[in-house]
């Protein structure tokens, strides 16, 4: 395995293109490096990405929105006050993934581009509208996190593509985002189910909404019909369980170790409304403001 | 597979090595700089025993490769005390039989070390959660959580009276 | 004579007695003379067996006394985790 | 031990709390456990495991293996000695298999290396041709007419004829008669029950460095929790007389009776006899789950009769075991353990030890035993609930005392479960208010404790300091409880006396620490060594005054003048004796060697309080307390310790962990991802009361603690999850899709 450590990201997609075999970018490595010790996966080129200028930072973008450096960690996520404040529900995302150690080091990108069905970060990423930035041999583009999923642990990137960052739009007025996931312990495992919403208010009334789930199909989940169930509402009871019904009707999952096609199917619909609630309870918050 | 040539520095002191690619920085602390107070419980970030810091940040040291630890630096169980004197923690757990086999001890006193540090006046919540990647399966964690709330309290004190 | 009680997987060796009369004034002694009465039982107790005596659990003792009267039980050798 | 040698009251140093002696090199990392020993021209082993769940080995190539630079030795079946008999064999094959590969993970071969990393490469270059053969896993399937034959003529004399033959061995045993007891009861409750297998979950991996050379000498060090047994086994396995192979046991990073046989030693051993060169060999996380050795998974059936005043007429068990693909499932201690806190008049229990294509079980903590009492204690909750009784006035109602005949055929002696229940039953925390969503449940917990062969020495310095040797692997804070009890003897500080774990090499034969045994039958012969010291230490004062020895007594560490001869002479303090021991007959040294046979039961009653959330299934535990009788705690804090650390694995095993096979037969949690043991944050504090009722058997009377608290939790969180969810679960673990289920069926009638 080659270890390397390029100074740029044109250095570094350079290296990707001209590598034999299997290559993969290491930022936290909390995938990486537990898939090479169980002999899952053995890179033959490993670009460490962690020396390129600018991919540390959280900065605020001209529109108001987040650039996330891709080797920003989810401790550093939290720590940040302004970003925690604009989208708590992407902050406690990612925050949930793995202990306080795999904090330390886990990134939003790797998080996304190890693309686990399961991933907690990608609902909520999904759920805001996340787009990233992707340069390769053949130039730069940008698209929505949702468009990057193709299967589990398959990315619609192309040979020696690379993200360079993650931009979360601007929170914008009267706006709440939130994440929950069930797990049978309180901390540790991975989601059985994760769900995210991203709302805002006009009022009383929810004027947009998207809702995101995750652990219930072979990708992160857009589901229109379940933003559609609370558009227009105050978030009444009824509006509840419309959402509850089409997020489990969206559902598409497996029975495997951590959960079976039925309880995640039904866990889905409770988690929505939790999470919505907890969407709306923010707005409102921020509306306040 | 050639070796990488690596500069660190470990609890304060410069240190070189030469590792696989593959080594993780647990494997050449423990096989090649000779400090085996980091355990392996799991190999996969499950467990804590490996607990290090680098450049302050808690981390899982079989997560992080030999070779990205050029230029950081890492801090060890070893490091807690100051020669003699044990660091509070170090001291409480063992008054408190906060210990039992011990194999989970050095992770947990580092992640702890790094949670006073961070947040001098944890609950009972933020303690169990801060730990929740640090399993020990001799104690039930509750004399664990005893002795870090109340060092938290002993170093609330003493900093009131010294500042 | 000291009266044993077997437990059923024995007492298929001591054709189907559900307790044997054996003479004998230790642990040691009491196992021999039960080997000597019913050869069957040899293997079982070769293989080691725990025996209690007026409710003290004796693990694997042979020179434990044991009065004619004693409330004798052979019981499978105890183990622990 | 007549009852009046029992110490019950004014102690000075038992029953106190010092620190512990491995304290400091714990908390600084000093602590050198089994992976942290490195040698001189070490090699590093790895071990090539089967992939299958049943499989022939047709044959074993390993050139392309040996071609890699840095491999030095390859060893397979053929390098382990072939005269080997009985259990013996049993260990063998199951630490590397001969023509057949039992289970996912069976060890095939091994290799040595001059890295690690050489060495995991070079096992995967090793190509081995299997014949799949069909598999079972589940213990009821294996029992099945037609199921896969793990080894046929393995059952014993005691199976029944007609029995399929992965049954190996059978229990049957009780009293009285349980049908005319049923007929007098005005409820009987039968139910099925099935617990999946646990794994003890040690954070420490197996970890080994064997030395041996051709001339049969050999040193091991290895993290075990009997050096003696490893001794005995490996010396077997590798044809060695077992004094030439020396076997030094490391600090041990947690064990719960999973570390008390071999897994890996023998390779490392062999590897290192053939390399000529010091073999490390360490378990990686998936190697313990795969092929170390968790408990039993069982399927069960209780059938209990109660009148309405909650006396318990008639109780009959059926309790099937499977203990991986070898004899030794712990089926006899699951039926002895089932009913034993009751006396009753009519019982009977019969257990089956089925074989299946799993990893070889070892015992952990109680083996057996907490199975049966969740089984057990949850049908006598629905009892309680139907007939509408408190549930611990009808265990006390029902209790073992002294003097009743137990389940399992004898009379019990001096026993505390009474004394536990009625603790319970005061306890502010079982008439606390309960949120709406919460339950309560409690639990009676059994196992027993043994002796085992001790052997204890005890020798001075000349400076009047105490060298305490003892042959039991510290798994519980053992040396300090030693250090307490040697100091109680011999009148001087507890700081005074050093407690180490001798080598193979250094003190007579000892027994494992498993069975609870260690504070008891190492503690009483610390005693009986610090006896044999002051008789001899008197001897020498007498000598010095001139007088009769029997005139000398003991005091505070002093010999004193006694009898006729009181006051003639001030007290020779320990020190001053050892100082010229050299010249007054030379050096003074205690020992005592014996296979106690005293030792003392252990119950213990649990309450536990849980939420259960109804629209996802997931159980939160709210509140614990542990009441569990120590006879007398020696060391109070890591008594209180076993209390918690045994809660804390029962609430794992209720709710969260088990052993997960595929239809393939493959085991798929085998990291702690998807193994789940509790973690910090699903625990609350685990609050304890000790109970102290002595044990005639030990001159303090000690009784074992360390392995009782893990049998009540599994029915007492049961119970409680039955009280907050108002859905009765059989199946263990009570994961939220189970409980979910369960309250969908319930709400659907």
């Amino acid at each position: 395995m080659h270890y390397l450590t390029p100074s740029s990201f044109d250095e570094a997609v350079t290296i990707a293109a001209r590598a034999q075999g299997i290559t993969r970018y290491l930022a936290g490595g909390t995938d990486i490096l537990v898939q090479l010790r169980a002999d899952i996966v053995t890179p033959d080129t490993l670009i460490d990405i962690k020396h390129i200028d600018g991919v540390h930072d959280i900065t605020r973008e001209n529109d108001g929105g987040w650039r996330i450096g891709i080797a920003v960690s989810g401790a550093e996520m939290s720590e940040h006050a302004a970003l925690c404040a604009d989208w708590p529900g992407v902050v406690e995302a990612m925050d949930l993934v793995g202990s306080t150690q795999v904090q330390g080091r886990a990134t939003l990108t790797g998080n996304l581009c190890n693309a686990s069905p399961a991933a907690d970060s990608v609902p909520a990423m999904v759920a805001a509208g996340v787009t990233v930035s992707i340069t390769g041999a053949n130039g730069t583009r940008r698209i929505a996190v949702e468009d990057l999923l193709t299967g589990p642990g398959k990315t619609s990137l192309q040979k020696a593509e690379m993200v360079t960052a993650v931009h979360i739009p601007p929170r914008g007025p009267a706006g709440g985002d939130a994440y929950q996931r069930f797990i049978p312990r309180t901390e540790m495992d991975i989601a059985v189910v994760g769900c995210a919403v991203n709302l805002t208010l006009d009022g009383d009334t929810i004027k947009t909404a998207r809702v995101a789930l995750g652990a219930v199909a072979p990708t992160v989940l857009l589901v229109q019909d379940a933003a559609d169930a609370i558009i227009g509402s105050t978030l009444d009871d009824a509006a509840l369980d419309a959402l509850a019904d089409a997020a489990s009707a969206a559902c598409n999952p497996i029975d495997d170790k951590r959960g079976t096609i039925k309880f995640r199917t039904h866990v889905a619909g409770v988690l929505a409304k939790r999470v919505a609630r907890i969407a709306y309870d923010r707005a409102q918050a921020a509306k306040g403001a | 597979m050639s070796k990488i040539h690596v500069t660190t520095s470990v609890n304060g002191d410069a240190m070189e090595f030469l590792c696989d690619p593959r080594e993780t920085l647990l494997d050449v602390l423990r096989d090649r700089l000779n400090l085996t107070g980091a355990k392996e419980g799991c190999g996969t970030g499950d467990c804590g025993a490996c607990s290090v810091t680098l450049d302050g940040r808690l981390v899982c040291s079989c997560l992080v490769l030999g070779a990205e630890a050029e230029g950081k630096e890492i801090g060890t169980i070893e490091g807690l005390a100051d020669g003699e004197a044990l660091h509070p923690l170090q001291q409480k757990f063992i008054e408190y039989a906060a210990l039992q086999c011990g194999i989970c001890t050095p992770g947990i006193l580092v992640a702890t070390k790094a949670l006073l540090e961070k947040n001098p006046d944890p609950t009972e919540t933020e303690v169990r959660y801060w730990l929740a990647g640090n399993l020990c399966r001799c104690t039930g964690y509750d004399k664990i959580i005893r002795a870090v709330m109340d060092t938290a309290a002993d170093m609330r004190a003493d900093a009131k009276e010294t500042s | 004579m000291v009266e044993v009680n077997l437990w059923s997987g024995l007492r298929a060796l001591a054709d189907g007695h559900e307790t044997v009369e054996v003479d004998g004034s230790t642990v040691g002694e009491v196992l021999t003379g039960l080997a000597a009465a019913y050869p069957g039982l040899k293997d079982a107790i070769d293989a080691g067996v725990s025996m209690a005596v007026d409710g003290r659990i004796i693990a694997s003792g042979l020179t434990e006394p044991i009065k004619p009267d004693s409330e004798v039980y052979l019981l499978q050798q105890l183990k622990g985790g | 031990m007549p009852k009046d040698d029992v110490k019950t009251e004014n102690f000075r140093f038992v029953g106190t709390r010092p620190n512990r002696p491995d304290g400091l090199d714990k908390v600084t990392g000093r602590a050198k456990f089994g992976a942290d020993a490195s040698a001189p021209g070490m090699l590093h082993g790895a071990i090539v495991r089967s992939p299958h769940a049943h499989a022939r080995i047709i044959s074993i190539d390993t050139s392309k293996a040996e071609a890699l630079k840095g491999v030095k030795a390859v060893v397979t079946r053929a390098d382990f000695a072939t005269d080997v008999t009985g259990e013996n064999w049993n260990v063998l094959e199951n630490v590397m298999a001969s023509d057949t590969a039992l289970y996912d993970g069976h060890a095939v071969a091994a290799i040595a290396a001059n890295s690690a990393l050489v060495a995991r490469d070079a096992i995967k270059l090793v190509e081995i041709t299997y014949e799949v053969l069909p598999h079972v896993t589940d213990v009821d399937a294996a029992m099945a007419d037609g199921a896969p034959v793990i080894r046929a003529g393995t059952a014993d004399k005691s199976v029944p004829a007609g029995l399929h033959p992965n049954v190996v061995r059978y229990h049957d045993s009780g009293h009285g008669d349980v049908e005319a007891g049923f007929a007098e009861a005005d409820l009987v409750i039968k139910d099925h029950f099935r617990t999946e297998a646990t794994h003890q979950g040690y954070i420490e991996p197996h970890a080994c460095l064997g030395m041996l050379g051709g001339d049969g000498k050999g040193e091991l060090w290895c993290t075990t929790q009997g050096h003696w047994n490893v001794q005995k086994i490996c010396s077997a396995l590798l044809g060695l007389e077992t004094s030439q192979l020396r076997v030094t046991a490391s600090e041990i990073g947690g064990g719960f009776g999973g570390k008390t046989t071999v897994f890996i030693e023998p390779v490392a051993l062999a590897l290192s006899r053939k390399a000529n060169r010091p073999v490390k060999l360490v378990m990686t996380r998936s190697e313990v789950f795969r092929a170390s050795g968790p408990t039993s998974s069982t399927s069960m059936d209780v059938k209990i009769g109660m009148k309405k005043d909650g006396t318990i007429t008639a109780a009959e068990g059926v309790f099937r075991l499977q203990g991986g693909a070898f004899p030794g499932a712990p089926m006899e201690m699951t039926a002895m353990c089932a009913f034993a806190p009751y006396a009753l008049k009519n019982v009977h229990q019969v257990g089956y030890d089925v074989m299946a294509n799993r990893p070889k079980q070892a015992a952990y903590r109680a083996p057996g035993s907490p199975m049966a009492a969740f089984a057990v204690e949850s049908v006598i909750d629905e009892l309680c609930g139907q007939l509408g009784l408190d549930p611990i006035d009808v265990r006390l109602k029902n209790a073992s005392k002294e003097g009743t005949k137990a389940s399992y055929g004898p009379r019990f002696g001096r026993i505390g479960l009474v004394e536990t229940l009625e603790a319970a039953k005061a306890h502010p925390h079982y008439s606390a208010p309960l949120k709406p969503g919460q339950g309560r449940g409690i639990s009676c917990g059994f196992w027993f404790n043994f002796g085992g062969e001790t052997s204890v020495s005890l020798a001075l310095s000349m400076d009047g300091s105490v060298q305490l040797m003892v042959g039991t692997p510290d798994i519980g804070g053992s040396r300090a409880s030693l250090a307490l009890m040697a100091a109680e003897e011999l009148g001087i500080p507890y700081e005074n006396i050093r407690t180490t774990i001798a080598d193979t090499a250094s003190l007579g034969y000892n027994e494992v620490s498993h069975g609870s045994r260690v504070t008891y039958a190492s503690g009483l012969a610390t005693i009986e060594a610090a006896r044999d010291t002051i008789k001899k230490l008197c001897a020498r004062a007498a000598a010095k005054w001139g007088i009769d020895a029997d005139a000398v007594s003991w005091e505070d560490g002093c010999a004193v003048p006694s009898g006729p001869n009181a006051g003639d002479f001030d007290p020779l303090p320990i020190a001053k004796i050892a100082a010229s021991m050299g010249r007054t007959g030379g050096p003074i040294v205690g020992h005592y060697e014996a296979t106690p046979e005293g030792a003392g039961v252990s119950f213990a009653t649990h309450i536990v309080d849980a939420e259960v959330d109804p629209e996802t299934g997931k159980t939160g535990i709210v509140r614990y307390t542990v009441v569990q009788d120590a006879g007398k705690a020696v060391h109070p804090a890591y008594v209180e310790g076993q209390f918690q650390g045994g809660a804390a694995q029962g609430i794992g095993w209720a709710l969260n962990e088990e052993y997960i096979y595929g239809a393939d037969g493959r085991l798929q949690n085998d990291v702690f991802l998807d193994y789940r043991i509790p973690v910090a944050s699903d625990l609350p504090m685990i609050d304890t009361v000790i109970v102290e009722v002595p044990n005639p058997g030990h001159p303090y009377g000690v009784r074992g603690v360390g392995e009782t608290s893990i049998c009540p939790p599994l029915a007492a969180v049961a119970n409680a999850v039955s009280a907050a969810a108002g859905v009765r679960l059989h199946e263990l673990p009570m994961s939220p899709p189970r409980i979910l289920e369960a309250l969908e069926k319930q709400r659907d009638g």
